[in-house]
């Protein structure tokens, strides 16, 4: 009886859509989800409305996939009441998981945020300076837009997360291992993050090639030499996050040549993925001489923003000090 | 074999001889000049030329390198042979009147006086080449060469300068059959004519006069007997037969638990203060040439004399010569002070000479130190306090001429003076020997900033090292003087002794492990291990960590970019505990 | 809080070997120095994670201050190159977080240097106490 | 040649002579002029100016020869140019007066086959010479350049060319004559040390006075020695080949050079030359010009960077030359020989020349000869027919004494054997040589014993100095010589002289010692009288030896004839001459330091040399 299916819901919160895509991109194993689940709530496929899940027992929704970091007010009140509907929620994605990319906000606030995206850029023609408000009266009638935070927070920042499905977006198959662990309730700890607990260069071929020692002389930018696809990047003086990151992505990036960015995040016993990175990247730098640090320090662009791309939110710091941002 | 006859002789002689050798087996005697048996045939001299028979064919050809052949009718004094022979010998007794071998040679062939033009009568050289080829194939120097053509020709080194590819083995003068190269022992070390520099010095010699053991040795660079198997002079003068070419140098490894250096120290050298002119007034000798001219097997025997043999009738101690200055070495070297004071005393009681002591500080501790300051004091030794500036022989007044001038401020009075001497020591300090840092990376162990090696810990562990079972012992650690570095010594001793006899050592429990489950071997810890310690298992894919060779330095925990590396008692979750505890109170 | 009555909280990391001595030894040489310093005793300074400092800085200390042995008499040879190396890099970074330079130090002191100790807790003092209190986002990235 | 020249073909051809003796005589210049004339008059596109190799008849430089015709021009000058162009190319009436007319003759040749010098010649190794412009690969191909090599390394074994050249009875003309297919089997048999690699030398080092052959085919016809080595390398199986040119030949070496790059870029030299797998390059080593280097040791020696000082054979280079491998070394002419033999078969070669020397042989007729110049002649010619027939006799009509052949280590032959057919016995029989094909004419004015002791002075000169009797010997020889000119001779010193070179000739180590004696031996076993006269009546029959000469003033034709003209005794150096204006002068011999200066100022032939 297909009321007998457990009830599963969708959500995405401030993401890109990519892993609503990553849903769609089971293909034709969507189909043994469909079969084996009731999908009750999943606002960019299906028509649904928040009343409808309003209307639904708590707990009566056996999980919820929630994609997305938490930016406005109306994502906290979402994700809260799927909390309470859900007896399982997975964070889904990089960005539920740790703020992704949506979390590098955590570098201004919402003022200077406003400030940039509604009069300074370039293609902004907004003579009347005009800003989005939370109420504005349009002909008597009154409107309100979600609030605006001046932090991004991960999932788990806001809700209590029982899994965490890592990657921006995740891959199809640790998405079918959970789904499947899930039907089939052969579930690992609470809190688990649902990939290996090893980084990267567990399974990365070109783990093979690294040198005897591995040090670097010259920190380069992937269009500033042509990448050996052999060899590890690391090993060509390129910033690759591997090594601090979690293992299980299938190496999609560095198949298309490209190192790793660290979407996945860092393995369980790691505090903070960027510090421990740059622990790492400053360990290997092949010069004990304080001008040559200096010069190649100062070579490494951006390093808060490198070694965080998918983690400040997450970090030990969470985000920039609020009274220096101007 | 191959048979041939010489002078009607039938003769058997394996092939590849030359007509020279199957001769002489068969003492017939052919002379020669440029030939020499242990160098290539040169064939030069044409003194050698025999007359030769072979298909019916017969020519004059040089028996020093004429392969014999089958057949060959030799005949070493046919006229024909003499003839061209007598001739030759009539042209080198013009071209080298005094050499020897070719007047006997001369008169051999009844020639009493050469019918050509003599250049010069002294003239030694017949241009046989030995020489040129003993330094080419057997030396391997081809420091000398000929030049010029025809009459002309003459053996030089490149450009008639001393050659910088000479060795000195003198093996040219050895092969020279006329003596025309000749060589003296001067300023130890041979010279070949007053222009040329024969090298350094003798193959056979004693290292230093101290040497211990006190044996000479042969320097097989120079020796001639190893470039040609000759000579053996050394061994036939020996009686004792002690002589002994096989000995060769042996690298011997020693399996040991335990180590102790005791590595030593290197004096300063005076000449890096230019002020003080040591090197450029020969009366201003450092601590150690002191100790040389008072040594009774010294130059002198033990008196005390200036460099003109004179007596000295003052006499100046510069203290703390390269120490105790930011310029040089900050430390205070430890042993100067008492060992000027020995040299004052010594000074005092050898040549009765007036002594000054121009000191910063006099250190005298230790047992019987201060005593001997006072000793010294009543022999009327005189302490100048203040830093000498500088020493010159530049006179301004009568009493000051001939004499060296040391100018220094007296601290005491307040004022600069000018103390006139003879001879001045400078007290020059200890420094660590120059291959410190070589042998800290050798044996794991780490120097202080100024390069002394760096015990385990200043108070509780001053013989020890980082490197357990490595031991320390005299100046290589610190500079100090005898009874200190005997009584370190062993302490050392008995470290090491200790240690032998447990048989094991405890290590550090605060060692570096890696997780396997977790480690994913990128390899980022590996370069970083200062001792080591950690090796990548390829086939294993991770990496992994020796606990006997791991320090817990934490380096490779800090940079492990999973976690995966952790240090016993200083957890990463340890060590945020202490973080958050810390803002507890 | 007036910078005056400000007492700025220090979290300094110090190696076993030469620096920590040195704290000891100006300790036994009764030497007196701000006590705003709270001293960590790792085995070098190469152990510091830069996680400890922001750590450190997350649990509410003002400033950080890491230091070991001179470079060239590491007892582990090189550990101190490696905090110089993660220092610079490290502190380009905490600027990016807001975090001025001045609030993150690095020194060396070795087993002897009791004085340059005393010197060095009282200057970062006094250093950070001009600077105020860092103040990080109060819920420290936790949602309000 | 420009690009529109290369298609174009042209009516006339002008081939000046570039050898370094017309160059020297400013041929470049006529050249230039040449071309300027013919612009002037618009026949740039009818008549073409090609500067060749050495012609040969050097004595009538600057040379040019019009083509078709074969009309030869000689002893131009740029001002003859514009008549000459304007007469023979605008006109077509060749210009007589610039044509050769032969001594003691009225009308000129103008065709240049029908002069002597070049009727009786035969071109082998010349074959090329004032015909292709060196420094154009193309022109020595179209003359069937590179077919005989084709031939040998497509068509031909190593074995078979060997034999060929054996079957040709080609002799090294380094002087030797050592057979060259012989040498050519000893270096294929010869085992390679370790395996290493054989070379091939051109001995170019040309030292002897008065020698320029080698110069002349280096720098007439370099591809023809190119292919030469191409062959021998496919027979002897070596890999790199070396030319070693004497330094003082800038000409040769530039030719050479752009030959051997003109041939690797037309792959006809290094790698997998004409597809057939086979690799051969050539080097250029520059020679110091020392005369000894000649010698083969010494050359591979100095090639090696070592002192050039020559070693006994054997070994010979054959079995082990350079750096101790396998070499076969021969001379720039040899190696021109080969292409020919190769080309047109052994028989053919063979049908020239003596039973015991085949072939041509180059020499360069110098000395008291009207027709100085380079002849290449065949095997068996006479002495006779070289000198009166090519070279045109003995100029002011003076009487032949002898010919030196053979360089300074050959000897000098005497008119009683002016009809001595030459090959390499007849010559070392008349105690002379073949040499490298020096041939220095003399004439009754020559000393023989003053030619003796010029011939040692240059060999003790170029002694390396290793041997005793090279080094002792000839100085000593020399100095006897010397002393002899200067009448200061004895009866011993004829019979020790004749011991010393005897002597010598037998002991020293290299050809340059054992021959160095010949002048002597040869102008002692000819002209014995000439010693005999100097020593015992002190006097030198051809005035050469001025220490002989006594100078006398026959009184009455001064008077008579030169009026006391006092020009000798103002000319005298050292006031020997008594007399003034218009008396007979006369010489105090007390005072004559016989300067000679007095008999050549005399306009009245009253100074008198006896």
């Amino acid at each position: 009886m297909s009321n007998a299916k457990p009830k599963v819901a969708f959500y995405w919160c401030a993401s890109c859509g990519g892993c609503e895509e990553s849903i769609v991109d089971l293909a034709e194993d969507i189909l043994k989800v469909v079969a084996a689940v009731d999908i009750v709530f999943w606002p960019v496929a299906l028509d649904f409305k928040k009343k409808d899940v309003e209307a639904m027992p708590d707990g009566s929704i056996a999980v919820s996939f929630i994609n997305g970091a938490i930016r406005l007010s109306e994502q906290e009140e979402m994700v809260k009441m799927l909390r309470r509907k859900s007896g399982l929620v997975v964070a889904h994605g990089s960005c539920a998981h740790m703020g992704g990319i949506p979390g590098l906000g955590n570098f201004w606030n919402k003022e200077t945020i406003f400030r940039r995206a509604y009069h300074t850029t370039p293609s902004t023609d907004n003579p009347d300076k005009v800003v989005p408000l939370e109420k504005t009266v349009y002909d008597g009638k009154e409107l309100t837009l979600p609030s605006f935070f001046d932090t991004v927070y991960s999932l788990d920042q806001v809700i209590d997360v029982d899994y965490y499905l890592p990657g921006c977006a995740p891959p199809r198959d640790l998405i079918l291992n959970a789904v499947t662990a899930i039907l089939e309730g052969k579930l690992p700890p609470k809190g688990s993050v649902l990939s290996p607990n090893k980084s990267e260069c567990d399974t990365c071929d070109r783990n093979k090639t690294k040198p005897e020692k591995l040090s670097i002389k010259e920190i380069k930018r992937t269009w500033e030499i042509i990448l050996d696809p052999e060899k590890c990047f690391l090993a060509q003086g390129v910033i690759c996050m591997g090594p601090a990151t979690r293992d299980g992505c299938g190496h999609r990036c560095i198949n298309g040549n490209m190192p790793c960015r660290g979407c996945f995040g860092p393995t369980d016993q790691v505090y903070d993925q960027g510090a421990k990175f740059l622990s790492a990247l400053a360990s290997i730098l092949d010069t004990n001489d304080e001008k040559e640090m200096d010069r190649i320090v100062q070579s490494i662009v951006d390093p808060a923003g490198t070694f965080y791309r998918f983690s400040l939110p997450k970090s030990l710091l969470g985000r920039k000090r609020m009274e220096t941002i101007k | 074999m191959i048979n041939l006859t010489i002078d009607g002789k039938k003769i058997e002689v394996e092939d590849g001889k030359t007509i020279l050798q199957a001769a002489a087996k068969n003492d017939i005697r052919i002379p020669t000049l440029c030939y020499h048996p242990v160098l290539e045939p040169y064939a030069a001299c044409r003194i050698c030329v025999v007359e030769v028979g072979l298909r019916g064919k017969t020519d004059l050809l040089t028996a020093c390198n004429t392969k014999a052949q089958e057949g060959m009718e030799v005949q070493t004094r046919s006229k024909r042979a003499l003839g061209a022979r007598r001739m030759n010998v009539e042209m080198l007794l013009a071209r080298a009147p005094a050499a020897e071998p070719i007047q006997k040679l001369a008169k051999e062939l009844g020639i009493e006086k050469t019918r050509f033009a003599v250049k010069d009568p002294n003239e030694k050289c017949i241009l046989c080449g030995l020489c040129v080829r003993a330094c080419e194939q057997i030396v391997g120097a081809s420091a000398i060469s000929f030049v010029e053509r025809g009459t002309e020709r003459k053996v030089t080194p490149p450009f008639g300068e001393p050659s910088e590819a000479c060795i000195g083995c003198t093996a040219c003068a050895y092969f020279c059959p006329t003596g025309a190269i000749t060589y003296e022992d001067k300023y130890g070390r041979k010279v070949i004519h007053e222009e040329l520099h024969l090298g350094p010095t003798t193959a056979i010699r004693v290292p230093i006069r101290q040497a211990v053991p006190m044996v000479p040795f042969i320097d097989t660079d120079a020796c001639i007997h190893f470039k040609t198997g000759e000579c053996k002079v050394c061994a036939k003068v020996c009686d004792r037969e002690a002589v002994n070419y096989d000995a060769q140098d042996e690298v011997i490894e020693v399996e040991a638990g335990t180590i102790i250096l005791a590595s030593g120290f290197k004096s300063f050298d005076a000449k890096r203060i230019p002020a003080y002119g040591y090197g450029r007034f020969p009366n201003v000798i450092s601590a150690l040439d002191f100790e040389r001219l008072v040594n009774a097997s010294g130059p002198t025997g033990g008196k005390i004399k200036l460099a003109d043999g004179s007596e000295p009738t003052a006499v100046g101690i510069v203290h703390c010569v390269g120490s105790r200055d930011e310029n040089y070495n900050e430390y205070c070297s430890r042993v100067c002070c008492m060992y000027a004071l020995k040299f004052a005393h010594l000074i005092h009681e050898k040549a009765h000479a007036d002594v000054y002591n121009f000191y910063i500080d006099l250190r005298c501790f230790g047992k019987g130190y201060e005593e001997f300051y006072h000793r010294l004091l009543k022999e009327g030794t005189k302490f100048i306090r203040g830093r000498v500036s500088d020493i010159s022989d530049m006179a301004l007044t009568k009493h000051e001429e001939g004499k060296l001038i040391i100018r220094v401020e007296d601290t005491l009075l307040g004022m600069v003076r000018r103390i006139p001497v003879d001879m001045v020591i400078l007290a020059t300090g200890l420094e660590p020997g120059l291959d410190q840092n070589q042998l800290a990376k050798i044996f794991n162990i780490s120097c202080s900033q100024d390069t002394f090696f760096l015990e385990r810990h200043p108070k509780l562990a001053p013989m020890s090292t980082f490197s357990d079972g490595i031991f320390l012992a005299g100046t290589c650690q610190a500079p100090r003087d005898i009874p200190d570095t005997v009584a370190q010594a062993g302490g050392a001793a008995a470290e090491a002794l200790a240690l032998a006899d447990k048989g094991t050592f405890a290590l550090e429990p605060v060692t570096a492990e890696i997780n396997k489950d977790l480690c994913s071997g990128c390899q980022v810890c590996v370069g970083l291990c200062p001792f080591t310690a950690i090796v990548y298992e390829k086939d294993e894919g991770h990496s992994e960590i020796n606990d006997a060779l791991c320090k817990g330095c934490g380096t490779c925990v800090a940079a492990c970019p999973s976690g995966a590396a952790q240090q016993k008692h200083f957890r990463d979750a340890q060590i945020f505990a202490e973080i958050e505890g810390i803002f507890l109170v | 809080m007036s910078n005056a009555t400000f007492e700025p909280r220090l979290v300094g990391f110090l190696c076993n070997w030469c620096s920590y001595t040195g704290a000891d030894l100006a300790g036994t040489a009764r030497m007196t120095y701000a006590p705003n310093v709270r001293i960590i005793r790792v085995m070098c300074s190469g152990r510091v994670d830069p996680q400890f400092v922001l750590k450190a800085f997350k649990e509410g200390a003002d400033g950080v201050l890491i230091s070991g042995c001179h470079l060239g008499d590491c007892h582990y040879k090189e550990g101190n190159y490696k905090a110089l190396r993660r220092y610079k890099l490290l502190s380009k970074m905490l600027e990016q977080f807001g975090i001025e330079k001045e609030r993150f130090r690095l020194e060396w002191v070795s087993a002897a240097e009791g004085i340059k100790f005393q010197q060095v807790c009282n200057e970062f003092t006094e250093q950070v106490r001009k600077m105020g209190p860092l103040n990080l986002s109060p819920n420290g990235g936790q949602h309000e | 040649m420009t690009e529109a020249a290369k298609e174009k073909a042209f009516r006339v051809h002008l081939m000046v002579c570039a050898g370094t003796g017309c160059v020297s005589n400013h041929s470049f210049e006529i050249k230039e002029a040449l071309e300027k004339e013919i612009k002037k008059l618009g026949l740039d596109n009818e008549v073409l100016v090609v500067t060749t190799g050495c012609n040969g008849f050097c004595e009538r430089g600057p040379l040019l020869v019009v083509q078709p015709g074969n009309i030869f021009y000689q002893q131009l000058t740029v001002k003859d140019v514009p008549h000459l162009v304007e007469e023979h190319l605008l006109k077509g009436r060749p210009v007589k007066k610039l044509m050769y007319t032969p001594p003691k003759e009225k009308t000129p040749i103008p065709v240049l086959s029908d002069i002597d010098f070049f009727r009786k010649q035969v071109l082998i190794a010349l074959r090329n010479r004032g015909l292709i412009d060196p420094e154009k690969i193309d022109e020595y191909i179209a003359r069937d350049g590179y077919v005989a090599m084709g031939k040998a390394l497509t068509q031909m074994t190593p074995e078979k060319i060997i034999a060929e050249i054996t079957i040709s009875g080609l002799r090294g003309r380094g002087g030797a004559g050592f057979p060259t297919g012989l040498k050519w089997q000893m270096v294929r048999n010869a085992v390679s040390a370790n395996g290493g690699a054989k070379y091939l030398i051109c001995n170019g080092d040309e030292g002897d006075p008065g020698a320029f052959m080698d110069r002349s085919i280096l720098e007439a016809d370099p591809h023809s020695v190119i292919e030469g080595m191409l062959i021998g390398a496919k027979a002897v199986g070596a890999t790199q080949g070396f030319v070693y040119v004497r330094n003082e030949y800038p000409l040769a070496i530039k030719r050479m050079t752009i030959a051997l790059e003109q041939a690797r870029a037309y792959g006809l030299l290094g790698q997998d030359i004409l597809g057939t797998g086979f690799d051969f390059d050539i080097k250029i080593v520059r020679g110091a010009g020392a005369f000894v280097c000649g010698e083969e040791t010494a050359l591979i020696a100095s090639v090696e960077g070592r002192l050039g000082e020559p070693r006994t054979r054997p070994p010979y280079p054959a079995q082990s030359g350079l750096w101790g491998q396998p070499t076969g070394i021969n001379n720039v002419e040899t190696w021109a020989n080969v292409p020919s033999i190769i080309a047109r078969g052994a028989k053919w070669y063979a049908s020239i020349g003596t039973p015991t020397s085949k072939g041509t042989k180059v020499f360069s007729l110098v000395g008291k000869i009207n027709n100085t110049g380079l002849v290449e002649v065949p095997m068996g010619i006479t002495l006779r027919e070289i000198i009166y027939d090519i070279g045109g006799g003995i100029p002011g009509g003076k009487a032949f004494k002898a010919v030196q052949t053979g360089g300074p280590s050959g000897g000098c032959i005497p008119k009683e054997q002016l009809d001595l057919p030459i090959d390499y016995e007849s010559l070392t029989q008349a105690g002379s040589m073949m040499g490298s094909g020096g041939m220095v004419v003399m004439d009754e004015d020559t000393c023989m014993v003053d030619v003796a002791r010029y011939f040692l002075s240059f060999t003790q000169d170029e002694s390396c100095g290793k041997c005793t009797p090279c080094r002792e010997g000839t100085k000593a020889m020399l100095d006897i010589l010397t002393r002899i000119t200067e009448g200061k001779g004895t009866e011993e010193d004829l019979s020790l002289l004749q011991d010393m070179a005897l002597a010598v000739k037998d002991s020293a180590l290299c050809g340059l010692g054992k021959t160095a004696p010949n002048p002597v031996l040869t102008t002692m076993r000819y002209f014995l009288n000439e010693y005999e006269t100097h020593i015992r009546d002190k006097k030198c029959p051809a005035h050469v030896c001025r220490q002989l000469n006594v100078y006398t003033i026959d009184e009455e034709r001064c008077l008579n004839k030169g009026k006391g003209c006092d020009l000798c005794r103002r000319n005298c150096a050292s006031d020997a001459i008594q007399g003034a204006k218009n008396e007979a002068h006369r010489i105090d011999q007390s005072k004559c330091i016989k300067c000679g200066v007095c008999f050549d100022v005399c306009n009245f032939g009253a100074v008198k040399v006896d």
